[in-house]
């Protein structure tokens, strides 16, 4: 990270490096924050996305904690409350469970409960998303659990410049911030500026414009939606792709407007389809923009069962452009 | 701090434990007749535990409570209308109605809520305690949990963290023989669960909750190992309450003997320590009853003005979901 | 429970001694069936619907456990694992976050991991709902998180023979299954027949035919929902009222017919209407039904926030049957 | 059971922990070589601890394992083939290729899976003692678990639990002193995990986990109390894995000095158990020799069943996911 002087304001990084830098930002500006989490500060993360920090803040604002995600999050929220800006980790989001208590009964309720009287400023960063054969604890997407959450707000990057500018928006917030990353994009790369800038919480990114489709979607789907709009171009559909960036607030207009447009849409997800948030958008498509659609609004997502090890039946299981095409030219017939 | 409570101490503890005699056996009565809504779980017996600790507190000093709050948030300087307000649901409550009983609680007294959830105190209470040493003041968490939250693994896991990051922290445990109706022998094998500190390299200690000048002592000499930098206590208080897990009567459930309820009756707490003034020549029967008189008017004026709180408006509902 | 002879083969029940009845008659025929939890045994639960099982069965298949929601479901999977037939119970559905990792990583998945090796015959008993002001912790319906996950059955009766039906079905199912109870209907009375009979798991029931709306919910809400559908008679409108009793796995050929019988639909749970199980419904009914529909699918669920304590806030928070009636009349523009 | 082995059991011990050795070397290397997809965790080093507690063990008794699992199936009477086969991702497989490392599996060997959550063991484990203990039978249950896993909350809920009921299994804490990166003083203020016995209620020991003999021993003592329905026994075994994490060299990271490294190798487990062998005259090199060789000619034997099975239909993608 020493390579000051030469680089140029907005330059290539790759998504973990994003993370870090958004993380170091994060910590330079905010005296009172700190990371904690499992392996965060020797190992700078098994992800490697914390790498140098504990060098750079020291032991007390960057430290490893035992393996007890309920403990994790739990001084977290303790912190946070008593005026401190948390950077909490939890390795694998497949972990969630082990500190669901934490999250939905203390940290998104506490300021409600206690009549607005407490502020809860924590960034929790996790990692989700199959693909790397990590079997069935170590690949979910469970972001459909959190946004049904209120008090919690929930962000899941899909680029290296999302990264860096959510996870800062999240720091900034004075509420609890997910943030979900997703495992096999960490070698992607994108522009990212070099100075602390911030992706706002709550609006979707259009990521291409057009005209008779829209498909939905967020984190690493994005991508796979991006490679299926291109084939569906040469199928004569010009699809406009929203990345949606954030899952709680959602941007609910930005998908309106476009389905408005477009007449037909359809959300795509890695998580598990049944129950997974793309129901949530299909509903509130329907339900808003019922007069605009022309058809009815599709969904792609991981089918029922939990994930797979073997690679090949992985590569069956996990979403990808492919079916992204395959359910476009059901819904349209085509 | 290790010392021996002196007089104007012993008269702040003894002004401590009255208040919330008073206040949680008028709160039961409100709730028989139907005032309270909601799960009430009162407090009435383990007085002592609170009015130890807290008499070494201040503001600065963060706790976390359970679902038997009230105690901690009187011992702490809770107010006794804003709190009945709050048990009522109404807008003038600690937490503006929104919480009630299971959750009352108040920043600015270091209070970090009431909890539903039996076990989430500790893990808060470590973050507490963290931001008090980042802070590098010589503040200190407090948490409290009963025998039984010392079975959730979020007490395993705080106190295992307090300890290795020789935290500012006193975990007091309220062994009051049961959780809920279970008594502490059907569910856990130790009959000390002071015996888990060693597993976590933090001292454990074993007093009397009954008896607040043994809570106050051992309470002091823990709290300056954690404000000293030297790290986490467990503190175990053994104590009893004389109320139902939930309300006075509760499901109307015989699962302990009226002899084991005499018996620890006859250890009153604040009538021992009543006692142990008048021995001492600090407070005088007399001068008791004046504190209790005078305790008992301000929860009647609490009540009156919760009272006269207005409900909360509907339209209030989803304001402080978000800051 | 000795009122043998002179009973009636069928009569009048309460919810809390339907089930009662049920977890009788379950250990009864299953010499390897136990219920395990917190005050399960000495009181019967708190709810008091396993009264007398611990005379009647002795200490070995009726017991106490530590307040250690992990530790208990965990206690519930090896068990079954091993060739037992467990009943667990979790107090309320708020501290499922306790054991959510258990429940999603072991329960849910043991068998999948396993190549279909392990067999979990749990039937999990926890009781949901608000409207009793016990505020945020101890009024949450959270079955949106469990029927995301592959490998669990999902059930909410919503009447005494329901609830007795499904947890004998639940109990004779070879696979873990939640039932999910709710609070405020455990006085509710209805008939029950005296015999260990079952409700298929995956069976929604009609429980009010209509010819021109659809209202699909569950649990405590169909009441609600029956109570709508007959202000909304007075309105000219004839609902159909669908309990669905199962939410996994979901009788959605149950829904889409009466859809395409009726052109207009809503879902109504007592859950957060934002990433309820309402959003998949809804999705569904769109997705498969399009052509049938007249207006957009509606729902209604709880607002966003977490469930104030406040009598008065709670009862404006917790759908009912004016909130139906409003919804069906904004949807049919009446 | 308490007794010293005899050399019957000597031998058996020996093979055991030689085809753990033999079947995760080449598993590393497969994995170098990019045949074995997903995250390896090999048990190289820690060989003692699953032969020595396996010897115990029939069938009909059960296991939790860890992400570190191969060892404890090998020792339980895995087959190579089936087991490569899995963590290929082969139809063939222990878990027909769904599970993979960090979930295989077999039922039938008593061996309730490897597992993916760190402290996801005990609980389950618990609940397999249980059952023994509800069938009438003397069986027992045991669970492996890291130093990293005694911080979870699972750990001590189970431990309670199983102390409470006096259940027959055995928790044995595999301490490496490390949880991934982080070295157990960064994660624990106790040196020793067996210090969290006595706050169960169970009797704790400390033993030499390198040492295939002492393990026997100890572990014999805990599962006859086990089995006699005396209840569990937390058995701490100390020892140190000689590959990385994960794989083989793992991340590249230095958190631990080859020093160290080479302290601990002077202390291999087998190394020290065939010299033991050989003075007593049970197994000379010669022998240990001829057994390595059998055992290396059936792990290739396995590679090439494994090669030799077919990858998953997807078509199977959606089975087992209910009964
Ligand atoms: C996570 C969780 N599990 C269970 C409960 C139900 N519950 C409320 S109080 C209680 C007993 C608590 O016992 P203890 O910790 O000894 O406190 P006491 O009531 O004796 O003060 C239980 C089981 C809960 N509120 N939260
Ligand atoms: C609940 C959970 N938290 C974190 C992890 C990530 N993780 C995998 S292995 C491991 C270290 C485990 O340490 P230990 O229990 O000592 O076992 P060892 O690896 O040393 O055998 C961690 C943190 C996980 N798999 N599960
Ligand atoms: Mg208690
Ligand atoms: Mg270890």
């Amino acid at each position: 990270m020493a390579e000051a002087e030469a680089v140029p304001a907005v330059r290539e990084l790759t998504y973990v490096r994003a993370i870090n830098e958004a993380v170091r930002l994060v910590l330079a500006e905010q005296s009172t924050a700190f990371v904690a989490g499992e392996d965060v500060a020797g190992a700078g993360s098994v992800f490697g996305y914390y790498a140098g920090l504990l060098k750079e803040f020291g032991p007390e604002r960057v430290f490893d904690t035992p393996i007890s995600e309920e403990g994790i999050v739990g001084l977290g929220v303790g912190a946070a409350a008593t005026g401190l800006r948390p950077v909490i980790d939890i390795m694998f989001m497949d972990f969630m469970g082990e500190c669901m208590d934490e999250i939905t009964n203390q940290m998104a309720k506490m300021r409600y409960m206690f009549g607005g009287a407490a502020t809860l400023p924590i960034t929790l960063l996790t990692m989700s998303g199959a693909g790397m054969n990590m079997a069935a604890q170590h690949s979910q997407s469970l972001e459909a659990w959190l946004c049904h959450l209120p008090g919690l707000k929930v962000v899941m990057p899909a680029t290296p410049y999302d990264a860096k500018g959510l996870i800062i928006a999240a720091a900034r917030d004075d509420n609890p911030v997910i943030v979900a990353l997703n495992k096999m994009s960490l070698r992607f790369k994108g522009e990212v500026p070099e100075a602390a800038y911030e992706v706002p919480i709550g609006a979707a990114n259009i990521v291409r414009r057009g005209e008779n489709f829209t498909i939905v979607t967020y984190s690493r789907m994005v991508h796979e939606a991006l490679q299926a709009a291109q084939e569906l171009a040469e199928l004569g559909v010009d699809a406009e792709v929203i990345d949606l960036r954030s899952l709680q607030p959602l941007d609910s207009e930005t998908v309106l407007a476009s389905v408005r447009k477009t007449h037909r849409a359809m959300v795509v997800h890695e998580a598990v389809r049944f129950g997974g948030l793309g129901g949530e958008i299909a509903a509130q498509i329907q339900e808003h923009a019922f007069d605009d659609l022309d058809a009815p609004v599709g969904r792609v997502g991981a089918p029922f069962s939990p994930v797979p090890f073997s690679p090949q039946l992985e590569k069956s299981y996990v979403p990808n452009a492919a079916k992204i095409v395959a359910e476009a030219r059901r819904l349209l017939g085509a | 701090m290790t010392a021996q409570p002196d007089d104007a101490t012993l008269l702040d503890i003894h002004q401590r434990m009255t208040r919330i005699r008073i206040f949680e056996t008028e709160a039961g009565k409100l709730m028989e007749d139907g005032k309270i809504p909601g799960a009430l779980h009162l407090y009435v017996g383990q007085e002592a535990v609170a009015a130890g600790v807290m008499a070494h507190l201040s503001n600065a000093d963060w706790i976390t409570s359970t679902h038997r709050g009230h105690g901690h948030l009187i011992a702490k300087g809770g107010e006794f209308g804003r709190m009945f307000a709050e048990l009522f649901g109404r807008s003038d409550g600690y937490c503006k109605g929104k919480g009630g009983s299971m959750h009352i609680s108040n920043m600015e007294l270091g209070m970090l809520g009431a909890n539903g959830i039996v076990g989430a105190g500790p893990p808060i209470a470590v973050g507490a305690a963290f931001s008090c040493r980042f802070k590098q003041t010589r503040n200190v968490a407090v948490t409290f949990f009963g025998d039984g939250a010392s079975n959730e693994g979020s007490f395993h896991e705080a106190a295992n963290m307090a300890a290795l990051y020789k935290l500012p922290i006193v975990f007091v445990c309220e062994n009051n023989g049961y959780g809920e109706y279970t008594p502490q022998a059907n569910h856990q094998a130790v009959v000390d669960v002071a015996d888990r500190a060693p597993g976590y390299g933090m001292p454990g200690a074993v007093v009397d909750g009954m008896d607040a000048v043994a809570v106050y002592e051992a309470a002091g000499v823990a709290l300056e190992r954690a404000r000293d930098g030297a790290g986490p206590t467990l503190l175990e208080c053994k104590t009893y309450r004389f109320f139902d897990h939930v309300g006075v009567r509760g499901m109307g459930l015989s699962y302990r003997t009226d002899e084991e309820l005499a018996e620890w009756q006859q250890r009153d707490p604040i009538v021992l320590f009543e006692q142990r003034l008048a021995e001492l020549g600090v407070l005088d029967p007399g001068a008791a009853l004046a504190v209790r008189e005078a305790v008992a008017a301000q929860v009647q004026a609490g009540i009156e003005f919760a009272e006269a709180s207005p409900m909360p408006d509907p339209a209030v509902l989803l304001d402080d979901v978000y800051a």
